[in-house]
């Protein structure tokens, strides 16, 4: 599939908002102002673009503890999201949900979830509402490889079969589920194995190329609007950061992740690969970081100029209406 | 005459009524066709006994059957839910929550609350609950306290068919997520229906024997058994207001507030087991709030705390009786 | 493998046995006096009995809904079984459980399971004790086409695989779940297949073959008494009833089940097969059907002239102590 | 003096202690060893939050990691429960029981009843309850109602470290399944543990302070909240007796109800949500038993019905305050 310009640069622009923005929440972690369990998504951010480059609002994905990643590249505003991290009454969710709850539903981002495996139940929820729409929408379960053994993840697969869905379930394998290892918590070779077991295509893609994930995703998506069904896809990819901040990763490897950033980090092999065909310049991407270096940095300052809630907002939105 | 349904062919009403108005409206559950992928019949089953039966043929696709994977499924419907649709899913059994509770009280329930307000789940869960069948521990319980207990939930327990038809209709087109409790020992009860459709507001107690000596609360099948039991004590002399709150998220506090300021008696009367019930929970809440109007302790008339047993002889001690509740009356007066 | 004699005349009288309970709790509900949910397992006798002859007491099963056939080939005494069934104080769970729940610990049934799922996970613990005691005992887990999809099915799976236990996961495909075809709600065309999903050997048997059941069952359980892990069998086979008693069973194909009946009932291709053969004599398997309906016909009165529970009994055995 | 530990590391200690007694005690849970399949260290984690951190170290396999798969893995420890063994699994935190709660509740809990007594089933689910970290609604809730309305299990919930040691130790060798709810913002908190062996019965309430005016009986970190209180109002010359059931289900009713006759005035703080939680279920009790005792109504302090928020401001609202209990003691003054 080729790209045009500004789909390039849209893409290389929403995986450097990402690990601008997780480089940065890692940071303001540290200085103990941000509260709560924080997932970073740095190191993966080409399986969240990579797929929804393809989507607009109507399209629907559900996402993990793991969810900066998948809100900003499904176009979540990242003002509000950095507020809602801080807790701030202007957050996406109101300072409600925090870090593991992002969702913005306007967009098309039915939430981060603080239950592994949540996801893809709702997704089939969001597929079928699609279909009884005809609006010819997608749906899109992102799950960890830990969250691809757990009973609804499994139950999903086949449920998206049975009725036929147009749903695309994207096992993000980053080698760990806390601080245990996928090739011991996962029963088989591949995770995208397991889709013969269910009726789907099951793909496997390297995780660090934005462009093999690309063609990859914008299959599988095809075949969905067009009623051909779920897949599974197996992106294989690493974490930069531990499981959650505060976390020493003891049990990786020396040096394990400092090899993989110097290898095939997404955003190098992507910068590499445009800058080395001739698509955009150095100049460019250059450009974008900058622009968004400024965007984090004014978010961070937005977000804690920001007021919290107060008393007055405890009781509200738990019902549409309660008397 | 006015025309008579069971309560099973309300619900069923309901649910046509509602689908016939709104595209919307869906349900999904086991066989709630049934048939599908068999040679014989499609619409065979209709539910597992038979509450969805020949809706089939009035709505086509937007009934579904499910395989036998309720996260699966009822996550489906909150996802769906979140996404335009009112689905109606059913659980076929409340006992069966603990396979699937997750997508219920962590999903559907809190949607609204995390993300902010932005989110409606107009969700509906239909279950069945409730002893009498002889049906064993794992096919007989209440556990509407377990969903009570949860906020961002609404509870709706009817004990009539015209009920059961008025609060299908207003969980259909409620915007927050609704746990609709059928008792299994009702579906056979007829009843005054109306045609026409109607909704019946939450959080509006029904007070359906007026008396000035005792309130009893009792909810879903145990509205029967109060009665009977105030037929019994009418004998007697004692006079007792029953009151049926119909949802038990939102709870009609006032209605039986105000009954217990003219009775100054309680007895609650809730089929679940007592711990953490709603027995208590009434009872607690009018201790709270109405101290001063009782003239006793609030007495609660609850399954006892052990599962719900096969044998018939034990499962009929284990449901609370008319005898049971005259008798907690009686001690008050 | 081959089959002495005692074992084959062992064979054939539990797949009786279970075929006559049946039968005979068939018509006594039809009376009226048996209570509640009762599915019955006539037509698939050959499955329970060609696993469970390979087992021992330390042996653990743990069945479904459909537990009467699992019960009677793991040794459960056909008297208690009866009285549980009517709701009897000398029943095999004291009148508490009814058809259900029926369970012998002392015998390695961990009971019949109103759940559909909930027998898989708790087969991997008895595998874990198995492990953990050193005692070289298998689990086995049977569960229905229905069964199979559902989520604690398949994480059962997978941790079997991940924690290498000595379980087995019999898939019993009669073709329906209540009144839903398998066809429809598995997502695949064998269960079985479903087995390298999860890092496990697949096999496929015809359930109505006691001795293809027998020969598949006794590889795999010899392979996990072995340490070599679990097993995922399929038995293709047929109910003879409804999904439970009072089902009319319209959705079924029209002389369905009297053609399956007519071309390979287990007993049937059992006998045929030991007569042909000379292995037995058509006359000692006349005489165990003689038996075992002077048996059943014995533990129906039985039965019916034990008394009942008391309300001594509602409050006891919720706890080992409560105060 | 006497040796102090923290709550977590009293836990640990238990367990540590228990498994070197009994061969036949293993442990389970996500990462409970940590770093398996992984190049770096074994024991990397040793628990979420480090309460099994070490043990690997002391008893081998017998800990065990687990896929994320809570209903295989506590469905296994309830089977191998009844297979002999003595099984501690770690639901990690209580708001995931959503997703196996039956293995717990239709199973675990009901194998002895169902089974006409023949099985036992020692089963000990620990796990986290509770608000404060601003871990959000998926991760704060406290739940325990829910697990008391089951009858069948046992439900624990230790205060302190020495609670916490004696509690667990009880647990292990308990031959019912049981709930051992560890308070997540209690981890911390230091206390005099003693270093052998020994175990608290369950069904026996800890008077933590003596009081004559109200009676206040606090559950698991609310206990500490209470004794604020209690501090504060003890300068206003409001004498209050704070009681820590330590035990849920069974609840030590008998040392609720004997403070309650001689104060005549009950404050009950739970930091469930209100509706069918411990809160209304110890009120109704006390209600219904020594309604005669009671001089004004049960108060209640309860986290309001809505989902744990994140915003710091907002979950400091949620959680009951000393200064909320010590205005519900006031008001029966
Ligand atoms: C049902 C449930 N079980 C356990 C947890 C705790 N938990 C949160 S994230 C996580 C690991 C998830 O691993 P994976 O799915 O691989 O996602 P990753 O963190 O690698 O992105 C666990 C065990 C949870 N949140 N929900
Ligand atoms: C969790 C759960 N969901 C649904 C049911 C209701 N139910 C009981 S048996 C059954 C069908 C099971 O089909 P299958 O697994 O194929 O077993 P079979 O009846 O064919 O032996 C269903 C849906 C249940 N008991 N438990
Ligand atoms: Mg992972
Ligand atoms: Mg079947």
């Amino acid at each position: 599939m080729s790209l045009s310009e500004s789909k390039l640069l849209q893409a290389y622009r929403k995986m450097r908002q990402i690990r601008a923005f997780e480089d940065r929440v890692h940071d303001e972690f540290a200085t103990g102002e941000i509260p709560g369990f924080v997932h970073l998504y740095a190191g993966e951010e080409a399986s969240a673009v990579g797929f929804c480059m393809h989507l607009n609002d109507e399209d629907r994905i559900a996402s993990t503890h793991r969810g900066h990643g998948h809100c900003i590249a499904k176009g979540v505003e990242i003002n509000g999201m950095m507020s809602e991290i801080y807790g701030r009454r202007n957050g996406t969710c109101a300072g409600k949900g925090g870090s593991m709850h992002i969702a913005d539903l306007e967009k098309g981002m039915m939430g981060a979830n603080g239950i592994v495996g949540a996801g893809p139940p709702l997704i089939c929820g969001a597929g079928l509402a699609a279909k009884f729409r005809k609006n010819g929408a997608v749906a899109i379960a992102f799950v960890g490889d830990g969250g691809s053994n757990q009973g609804t993840t499994l139950e999903s697969l086949n449920l998206a079969t049975v009725w036929n869905l147009p749903c695309i379930f994207v096992a993000e394998n980053n080698g760990y589920a806390e601080s245990t290892g996928s090739k011991w918590s996962v029963s088989c070779e591949n995770i995208a194995d397991r889709a013969a077991a269910f009726g789907m295509p099951g793909v496997v893609v390297d995780g660090h190329d934005f462009f093999a994930v690309y063609e990859v995703a914008g299959e599988a998506i095809k075949r969905a609007r067009e009623g051909g069904g779920p897949t599974l896809i197996e992106c294989k990819l690493n974490r930069y950061y531990g499981h959650f901040e505060g976390d020493a990763q003891t049990y990786r490897g020396v040096d394990e992740v400092k090899k993989v950033k110097e290898s095939k980090d997404c955003l190098m092999l992507f910068s590499k690969r445009v800058t080395e065909q001739g698509l955009l310049t150095q100049a460019q991407l250059d450009a974008i970081d900058k622009e968004v270096a400024a965007e984090i940095e004014a978010s961070v300052e937005h977000a804690k100029s920001s007021a919290k809630p107060t008393a007055a907002d405890l009781m509200t939105d738990v019902y549409v209406s309660y008397p | 005459m006015a025309r008579e349904l069971t309560f099973k062919d309300a619900i069923n009403e309901a649910l046509a009524q509602e689908m016939a108005r709104d595209e919307t409206v869906i349900a999904m559950g086991e066989d709630n066709v049934g048939g599908m992928g068999a040679e014989g019949e499609i619409d065979a089953w209709g539910g597992v006994l038979g509450v969805t039966k020949g809706l089939h043929a009035k709505v086509g696709d937007r009934i579904m059957d499910t395989p036998i994977t309720e996260s699966a499924f009822i996550g489906a419907a909150a996802g769906a839910a979140a996404c335009g649709m009112r689905p109606v899913a059913e659980l076929m059994f409340i006992d069966f929550m603990g396979v699937c509770f997750d997508q219920i009280f962590n999903q559907a329930a809190k949607f609204k609350y995390m993300f902010g307000g932005k989110a409606e789940t107009p969700l509906v869960v239909r279950t069945m609950i409730g002893a009498g069948l002889r049906a064993a521990s794992q096919h007989s319980q209440c556990l509407y306290p377990i969903f009570t207990h949860i906020p961002g939930l609404k509870v709706v327990i009817p004990s009539t068919p015209y009920d059961a038809k008025g609060l299908m209709i207003q969980s259909i087109r409620d915007n927050d997520p609704v746990i609709f409790c059928e008792h299994k020992s009702l579906y056979g009860l007829k009843g005054e229906v109306p045609e026409g459709s109607y909704a019946i507001p939450f959080n509006e107690a029904n007070v359906v024997r007026e008396g000035g000596d005792v309130t009893v609360v009792a909810i879903g099948m145990m509205v029967h058994k109060a009665l009977e039991a105030a037929t019994a004590l009418a004998k007697e002399g004692i006079q007792c207001e029953v009151i049926d709150p119909r949802t038990t998220s939102p709870l009609d506090l006032d209605t039986i507030i105000e009954s217990v300021e003219n009775t100054g008696r309680l007895v609650v009367v809730d089929e679940s087991n007592p711990r953490c019930s709603m027995a208590a929970d009434i009872s607690a809440q009018v201790t709270e709030q109405a101290f001063s109007s009782l003239k006793g302790p609030v007495r609660m008339v609850t399954a006892p705390h052990c599962p719900p047993p096969f044998s018939d002889v034990l499962e009929d001690l284990y449901i609370p009786s008319p005898e049971k509740i005259a008798e907690a009356v009686r001690t008050l007066k």
